[in-house]
């Protein structure tokens, strides 16, 4: 019996690998990543995996704290032609992979083609499907990609399907960051499980799926070594998280808004940090399904909704209220006042034909954290009549459901790829798309502007082009109540500084820690 | 034609019991081997003999509560060996059964008034409320108290317990009842008052009774014929005075020897028969008390006894008598 | 200490049970001796106190709920209801030996018969545990169990009856005790084992000069084993005296009325004589003799006062007023 | 008093034997402590909406994760909503999910276990094995299932814990028949023509009614604990309907700040666990025929 | 014996292939389909039904059953969507935690359980009995998961003795042991005492006792060994609930044992590792059970001899 049980522990213990309070300047990070299976940003979408991925390897762009743009991969930004469809870019020289090969022209081909490759199977490429070719590569009509095309080692351009403005934050967003071909070739399925090698400020160590990452500084990263010897990314439970950070055995936890009570006073109040999301939590009302079908029923929903006191209570100030679909900090935002008026609402329902108020059913997965919004909804819709069934199911099912357009009144959530209306817009209301996020909104004038959008260059007249998409879709069609731009906060060790956080990122390369 | 003589008739019974290892029997565990005997109606036929020789397993077989190995069971000139449940079912009317354990025959969950209406329920006989007379007349008659109807079985002493056994038992008026060792577990003064409560029923219904027991004293009294069984053999059959002075079988003789009777003559204090019952499994070849028979001769190895009746009604299994 | 003197002397025995339904009088002022080398033979029907009479001398009553009120059991002359726990549980196995009825169930299903026979050994005798294992296979061919090795290594399950109560003999009788209890150690037996095992008993108590105490309800075992016999009802002694007598010239009512309702081979009787009514519940007991009601020649004294146990000059001891008008002191528990 | 009719003999007699049960339980103190209770418990869960000071729903956004205070006793959760309430609405999600998962898990369980006993041979070899089957089965994934297939809400939790309840039951019926069947006052049913069905309905089943009634009273804690973690994984009923369990797994969240959200439905929680179980140790002694302290 | 171990045997495989057989139809009704969660954001349907017929999905059904089981019953359940490794690598890695988990578990259990039930029998009615009994009954009121919380509270965070979650150094073993054993624990007491008290009724007890044994060894000797069995029966029962239901006491850890890869796959429907899983766990179960009832024969000489009754 004891034979057994020492063999067992030390499996278990192996397993376990590296203790927590290593020596050197460690960085361990905790938070709720339960779909880390592995850190191949094209197999993912939830942050949870593209963290571990953007401090291995890098994109072609980076986003600054201030939001705009800079070169990383690439010498400088690249030059754009008059027409808006090609891009001329040129890569830096002095960048070398973790596993001593030379950042190349090549790579960058063998990237955007394994986006394309449908062996990838790639849950992103619809983020950059505008590229020349990409779509015929997805429905299996090409087996090359015909916009991108190398001039030589270090200079490639690429070229779009249609003019689209805002494409050079697509190649700063995290889903595009740039692999090695041999390095990934080799690894085959075990790319971003056994092996990930990148061109980033931290080198692939170990990786145990759903529980634990291990990074260490990259020597001679062309940025500089960071100050950081070794990073640890645990996969924890979101109260067990916070407690081994109150512990003192983790320097960073990522925190859900509804934790936030707790830490505002006290001792660890000044580790909290807030920081705006850039997204947008709304009401989608699906137009195919009655009585969401009369414009006067989703007229008279926008009316029953109080985005101040879903705010305020529930979210205990936690996040800004919102009345555009599209969030402050982007162009096409329209400072829009609450349109919240029980009376009205309930006699826009009876001129609608509904004297005795309306049942909306509601599906939300039960481990999204904006969970709790539904129910109060439930309670606040009832002062107008509109009684709301709230159902708590799986992801797996609800993911299911949404897709199938069957949601009555979906809750929208979007963090931004990146700071452009079109994301917000064009993702879930272009008749093409609606039908995933269970709006079902199939209008012609809506699809018009968008594509009027995306075509134009940044500027004036384009942010016109999207205030009045944002108009017609929120105040005159209703077909979506915005509800809240979500904050998220995290907490910080103030042994450590010089973290910068991107809305949905951390980026380690400048961290330090403070002696 | 008159009603027969012999109310139960078996013929040449057998019945083993097969011993199952991994699903297939390995061999038999031979209760009853190759037993004939008659019961005339309103006789008593004592069965005795110790445990192991096959009286209760004989008993069940007679009224068919296990089926029959081979051999016949006639009952009132019906062949009942072969008859499936249901074909049973009218004829358990005119057999039933009285059993040795006060404590495990009657249902704890049941009133007194339930158990014995319970034969009158599945053979539907009365209505319902006729049901609640016969049962008052039947607790009348057994010696019961009427009143103690909705009472429950653990608030009776063992011999009431027995009382309502019998009430059970003659409640559908059976031609022939088992009494299946009815008066073991009582102490002696209660033995006696359930004893003369049978032998009153017999005499006023005309009631056939089979009684089993390994109580000599008791089958001696109650019955009119006895039979001695020994691993599933009759050894030896005979009117009751016989067995006074003229015991035949080696093994009855022991029998009675070993009984301790009250009285001081100078009986032998030796026990007369050593040695323990052989496994029913694999049986001693030819007669088989030959292994702790005093007499045994070669021949009793080899050759298996047939009961041959040696004078008027008096039948014996073995060579040497 | 003279040979006269009885091994155990028993005076005023009381045991009750303290239940929820009220005081049972389980043994109600008991008394009677056990010469040396002699079986007293213990007869009543259930209910009439006999195996708490040896659960008592033992010592093995189970408290709560039941309890030796008073009374003294004197062994060679020393009180054992007095001995501390220790030195009960030198003479438990030592002095006296105990068999039971159930062979079945009195010996522990998951240790061998050796295992068991060497543990009474080795907790009496300062012997190791090789002398021990001789001693039990020596009990084991004492008696009369064939192939005693063998038998020494197997489980009680593989036994017959009969072997299991030899073994159970072999067990109590393993340290020579002086006194061996019996309670009712051949009803669960065939009559032809039963004989067997009677025998053996006899032949055990010649051999090593122990008393027996034979607690049964059959009165023919008693004639066949018994040198004194007393008879008990309702946790009372009712006569006492040597077995011959009292079973050929039975003085109290209820013994004649006992003898007379076995079915035996002699008479032919038509029918069984009866000792109407039950055996009185022993916590509502009825005023005066408690056989009163259900003897035939209940008096008019005998409803209300209680017969004390009198002594005749013959040494007989009777608790009837058609033998004595002595009447049972008003016992303290009364 | 007069002879009734038969069926009515039949009433009056079950209750006389339960009746000697009840005077025996009657005086164990605690077990009429637990009696009370549970009682108590039942009568909240029934007059829920008349006891609790707010409707089931109803979100004091003033009052957001308050502490214990004179308006909201035991304080409010995140949606301001009041605690006490949510217990008192508690206590029926807990007493039905004891209740009815049980009704479902005894009465397969006894009807699999008892044809296993009484017939044996194939009929018992089939029954065991499926008995087996369901018993190595995860617990969890068959909830779950059941869940999915049924759609969520109320009632499938029921039907889910009922379904994966069953297997213990049946085997304890199973040996229990096995053993009642060898019973004399069987074999004189059968010696006066009862047939097999009459048998099991009057004499088997009867008698175990007293093993079943122990057994549910220790299973129902099972139960509702069962509810508590299928709640705490997200699976439990939906809003605005409250269960303890649920309560317990969203308080955990606030903890440090108010603990008495997640301390008061874990009292509720494990006093009714405690008076069931309680209950059940002193059923078996009351009901059982051989009684232990004796 | 060998009789009865190869009849046990074949009733196991039947069993086994029962499982395999529940599972597989379960997993096919469960709604939700796990292609399109695993293109979560846009996936149309043809892309989705390109992937289901490389992953031989939309086979008919019995010839996927019997794949899955030709390939079960050597160990290989396939490669999980999610994590693209073989199932059986993912298993094994978590029933190495689990299993730890679980052999702990059940010392915990079986020493903490036993001896206060044994405590609590030899003390029958006094003081130390009715606290033990009280214990034990709030023990088992507990929920496992509550207790997680109120540890990791107090033995991780405020006193810091042991680590809060994962299971990094040895010391990291011993809240999640007592968590889930706690519960059974306590009811294996209980047990234990009931036992032990129906064994001391019987009579071989007073044959003992009229032997001159002293009351310890009469309970410690005599008592103790016939009261082992139906406490080897319920340590069969044990170790089912040990491995699949562990989820939350792991979930709350931060471990990934059996049950929160179980539970993960269900979520997401993560077919190869459901199917993989709940047949591993069902078969370890069965196994033990065998075992168990294989050393029945040490606790009681009836059963070695003749093999036990049919179950």
């Amino acid at each position: 019996m004891k034979k057994v049980l020492a063999l067992l522990l030390a499996i278990g213990l192996m397993l376990g690998l590296s203790p927590a309070l290593a020596e050197g300047k460690v960085f361990s990070f905790g938070g709720a990543m339960d779909d880390m299976d592995l850190i191949d940003v094209h197999k993912a979408t939830s942050s949870g995996v593209l963290q571990g991925g953007i401090m291995v390897c890098e994109p072609l762009l980076a986003l600054q704290p201030d939001g705009t743009l800079k070169p990383q991969l690439l010498a400088e930004m690249p030059t754009v032609s008059e027409d808006g469809k090609v891009f001329t870019c040129k890569l830096r020289e002095d960048v070398y992979f973790h596993d001593g090969t030379q950042l190349t022209s090549k790579d960058v081909y063998f990237t955007l083609h394994r986006i394309f490759d449908p062996a990838t199977a790639n849950v992103n490429a619809w983020l950059c499907d505008m590229i020349l070719g990409g779509q015929d590569m997805l429905d299996g009509k090409a087996t090359e990609l015909a916009g991108v095309t190398i001039q030589d080692d270090f200079n490639f351009t690429i070229e779009l399907d249609y003019p689209y403005a805002p494409f050079n934050y697509i190649l700063s967003c995290p889903q595009m960051l740039i692999y090695p071909q041999d390095a990934c070739t080799a690894a085959g399925d075990t790319w971003g499980i056994d092996s990930f090698v990148g061109t980033g400020p931290f080198v692939f160590d170990t990786f145990v799926a759903k529980d634990s990452l291990h990074l260490v500084a990259n020597e001679n990263y062309y940025e500089g070594r960071p100050q950081i010897d070794e990073v640890y990314l645990y996969n924890l439970d979101r109260g067990t998280a916070l407690m081994e950070f109150e512990a003192g055995s983790l320097d960073l936890v990522n925190m859900d808004p509804t934790y936030v009570k707790g830490y505002q006073e006290g001792e660890f109040a000044k580790n909290l940090v807030m920081s705006d999301l850039r997204g947008i939590i709304a009401l989608n009302l699906n137009v195919a399904m009655p009585p969401l079908d009369n414009v006067k029923v989703r007229e008279a929903v926008a009316h029953a909704v109080d985005q101040k006191a879903i705010v305020d209570s529930y979210l205990q100030g936690n996040g800004t209220a919102a009345n555009s679909l599209i969030t402050p900090s982007v162009a096409g935002y329209t400072d829009r006042p609450s349109f919240y008026n029980p009376e009205k609402a309930k006699a826009l329902l009876a001129e609608a034909g509904y004297p005795d108020g309306i049942k909306l059913v509601n599906y939300v997965s039960e481990t999204s954290s904006i969970a709790g919004i539904p129910v109060v909804l439930q309670e606040q819709l009832k002062a107008s009549g509109i009684e709301l069934e709230v159902n708590r199911v799986d992801s797996a099912t609800y993911v299911s459901m949404r897709k199938e357009g069957s949601v009555q009144c979906p809750l929208l959530t979007w963090y931004a790829d990146m700071p452009d209306p079109d994301n917000f817009t064009y993702t879930f209301f272009q008749s093409g798309n609606s039908k995933f996020f269970s709006s079902n909104w199939n209008d012609s004038l809506t699809d018009e502007l968008l594509a009027k959008g995306r075509a134009m260059p940044a500027g004036e007249e384009r942010t016109e082009v999207y205030k009045q998409i944002d108009q017609r879709l929120v105040a005159e069609e209703f077909v979506t109540v915005p509800l809240y731009n979500p904050v998220t906060y995290y907490l910080k060790s103030d042994k450590v500084e010089g973290i910068f956080f991107d809305g949905s990122m951390f980026h380690l390369d400048d961290a330090f820690f403070v002696e | 034609m008159a009603e027969q003589e012999v109310l139960m008739a078996v013929e040449n019974l057998n019945k083993w019991f097969p011993v199952r290892k991994m699903g297939r029997a390995r061999g038999y565990v031979k209760a009853v081997n190759d037993v004939s005997l008659q019961i005339r109606r309103g006789e008593t036929l004592g069965i005795v003999g110790e445990s192991g020789c096959g009286k209760t397993t004989l008993g069940r077989a007679m009224i068919r509560l296990t089926d029959v190995t081979d051999g016949r069971v006639i009952f009132d000139g019906q062949d009942i060996s072969r008859l499936s449940e249901k074909e049973l079912r009218p004829l358990r009317r005119d057999m039933q059964i009285i059993f040795q354990d006060p404590y495990s025959s009657l249902n704890p969950r049941m009133t007194v008034g339930d158990i014995i209406s319970e034969p009158l329920v599945y053979q539907n006989m009365y209505s319902a409320s006729e049901r609640i007379d016969r049962v008052r007349e039947l607790m009348d008659l057994c010696g019961l108290d009427p009143v103690y109807i909705r009472r429950y079985p653990h608030e009776f002493s063992g011999g009431q317990r027995q009382r309502i056994g019998i009430a059970r038992a003659i409640a559908v008026n059976p031609k022939f009842v088992l009494c299946d060792e009815p008066v073991s577990a009582l102490d002696v003064s209660i033995q006696s008052q359930v004893i003369n409560l049978l032998m009153d029923l017999q005499s006023r219904t005309g009631i056939a009774y089979a009684f089993i027991s390994h109580n000599l004293n008791v089958v001696y009294h109650v019955s009119r014929r006895i039979a001695v069984l020994y691993l599933g053999r009759v050894v030896e059959l005979a009117e009751r005075e016989t067995f006074k002075n003229n015991r035949a079988h080696p093994y009855t003789r022991a029998l009675f020897e070993a009984i301790p009777q009250v009285g001081f003559d100078e009986q032998q204090k030796k026990a007369p028969l050593s040695g323990d019952l052989p496994s029913p499994v694999d049986l001693p070849s030819g007669c088989v008390f030959h292994t702790r028979c005093p007499y045994t001769q070669p021949r009793c190895r080899t050759e298996v006894p047939d009961l041959r009746e040696i004078d008027p009604g008096h039948y014996v299994a073995c060579h040497l008598v | 200490m003279t040979d006269k003197q009885p091994l155990l002397k028993v005076r005023d025995l009381c045991t009750y049970f303290y239940t929820e339904e009220g005081i049972v009088y389980a043994l109600d002022d008991v008394s009677f001796d056990v010469a040396r080398g002699q079986t007293l033979g213990i007869v009543g029907e259930s209910g009439s106190g006999k195996s708490v009479t040896a659960l008592s001398i033992m010592r093995l009553v189970q408290s709560p709920p039941g309890r030796i009120v008073s009374g003294t059991v004197e062994l060679l002359g020393e009180d054992i209801l007095k001995k501390s726990r220790k030195e009960m549980k030198q003479i438990r196995g030592g002095k006296i030996g105990m068999i039971f009825q159930e062979p079945m169930t009195s010996l522990n299903p998951v240790y061998t018969v050796g295992n068991q026979i060497m543990e009474s050994i080795l907790l009496h005798s300062d012997c190791n545990r090789k002398q021990a294992k001789e001693r039990a296979i020596e009990m084991l061919r004492l008696v009369g169990i064939p192939l005693p090795e063998k038998r020494f290594g197997e489980y009680p399950h593989q036994l017959s009856g009969g072997m299991r109560q030899r073994v159970m003999i072999a067990i109590a009788l393993s340290c020579n005790p002086q006194l061996l209890i019996c309670d009712e150690p051949t009803t669960a037996l065939d009559v032809t084992i039963q004989a067997q095992i009677l025998e053996l008993i006899n032949d055990l108590k010649q051999q090593t000069g122990a008393s027996v105490i034979m607690i049964t309800h059959d009165l023919g075992v008693i004639s066949r084993v018994a040198d004194e016999v007393m008879v008990m009802y309702a946790g009372k002694a009712m006569e006492y005296g040597a077995a011959r007598d009292v079973f050929t010239q039975p003085r109290h009512p209820y013994t004649a009325a006992l003898l007379k309702s076995i079915p035996n081979l002699e008479e032919d009787v038509e029918r069984l004589h009866v000792i109407e009514g039950m055996v009185p519940s022993l916590s509502k007991r009825p005023q005066g003799c408690l056989f009163h009601p259900r003897c035939k020649q209940a008096m008019t004294v005998c409803q209300e006062k209680r017969p004390a146990l009198t002594t005749a000059p013959d040494g007989r001891r009777v608790r009837c007023f058609l033998h004595s008008d002595a009447v049972e002191k008003e016992a303290a528990h009364g | 008093m007069s002879i009734k009719a038969n069926a009515n003999v039949q009433d009056a007699a079950y209750t006389s034997f339960y009746h000697d049960a009840f005077v025996r339980l009657k005086r164990d103190k605690i077990a009429i402590a637990c009696l009370v209770f549970i009682v108590l418990l039942i009568l909240v869960a029934i007059f829920a909406p008349l006891i609790a000071p707010y409707p089931e729903g109803f979100q004091d956004t003033s009052a957001i994760l308050a502490g214990p205070s004179s308006k909201h006793w035991l304080g409010t959760d995140e949606f301001g909503r009041d605690i006490l309430t949510r217990i008192i609405y508690g206590s029926r999600i807990s007493l039905s999910v004891g209740l009815i998962a049980e009704a479902i898990a005894v009465t397969i369980g006894v009807f699999l276990g008892a044809l296993a006993g009484y017939y044996g041979g194939k009929i018992d070899a089939v029954i065991s094995r499926i008995i087996e089957i369901f018993a190595s089965f995860p617990h969890i994934l068959f909830a779950i299932v059941i869940m999915f297939v049924l759609g969520t809400g109320v009632i499938n939790v029921f039907l889910a814990i009922g379904f994966v309840g069953w297997t213990g039951i049946a085997r304890i019926i199973r040996a229990q028949v096995m053993q009642l069947k060898e019973k004399e006052f069987v074999e004189a049913a059968r010696a006066s023509g009862g047939s097999d069905l009459k048998i099991i309905l009057r004499h088997l089943i009867p008698n175990c009614l007293s093993t079943i009634i122990v057994v549910v009273t220790m299973a129902i804690p099972s139960d509702i604990m069962y509810e508590a973690s299928l709640s705490f994984l997200g699976l439990g009923v939906q809003p605005p309907v409250s269960s303890w369990g649920e309560m317990i797994s969203m308080a955990r969240k606030y903890l440090r700040t108010n603990p008495t959200y997640s301390v008061f439905p874990g009292i509720a929680l494990v006093l009714t666990v405690l008076a069931f179980n309680l209950l059940g140790d002193a059923l078996r002694d009351a009901l059982d025929p051989k009684l232990k302290n004796l | 014996m060998l009789k009865f171990t190869l009849r046990r045997l074949y009733q196991t495989i039947i069993v086994l292939l029962g499982v395999t057989l529940v599972t597989f139809t379960m997993v096919n009704v469960v709604p939700g389909d796990p292609v399109a969660v695993m293109l979560q954001k846009k996936a149309d349907d043809a892309t989705i039904n390109r992937i289901r017929d490389q992953m031989g999905l939309n086979d008919p059904l019995p010839a996927q059953y019997f794949r899955f089981l030709t390939n079960a019953v050597t160990g290989d359940f396939g490669n999980s969507y999610f994590q693209k490794k073989p199932v059986m690598e993912l298993i094994l890695r978590a029933f190495s935690v689990t299993g730890t988990l679980a052999v702990l578990v059940l010392a915990f259990a079986i020493t903490l359980g036993v001896l206060m039930g044994t405590l609590a029998a030899v003390f029958r009615g006094k003081w130390v009995d009715r606290v033990i009994m009280m214990i034990s009954t709030l023990g088992m009121a507990a929920p496992s998961f509550w207790l997680a919380i109120i540890l990791q509270l107090i033995f991780g965070l405020t006193l810091k003795w042991l680590p809060i979650s994962g299971l990094r150094q040895p010391s990291a073993y011993i809240m999640p042991s007592v968590a889930l054993g706690m519960i059974y624990a306590a009811s294996l007491a209980r047990l234990t005492r009931t036992n032990i008290l129906d064994a001391m009724n019987q009579d071989y007890i007073r044959t003992a006792r009229s032997k001159g044994v002293g009351e310890f060894f009469v309970v410690a000797k005599h008592a103790f060994k016939n009261a082992g069995i139906p406490i080897l029966t319920y340590l069969g029962t044990l170790i089912k609930s040990i491995l699949g239901g562990s989820v939350l006491v792991e979930t709350i850890f931060s471990i990934n044992g059996l049950g929160k890869l179980l539970v993960e796959a269900i979520m997401k429907r993560d077919i190869p590792i459901i199917q993989g899983c709940t047949v591993y766990i069902a078969a370890v179960f069965v196994i033990a059970n065998l075992l168990i009832d294989l050393t029945y024969g040490l606790f009681d000489p009836r059963i070695r001899v003749a093999g036990p009754a049919k179950r």
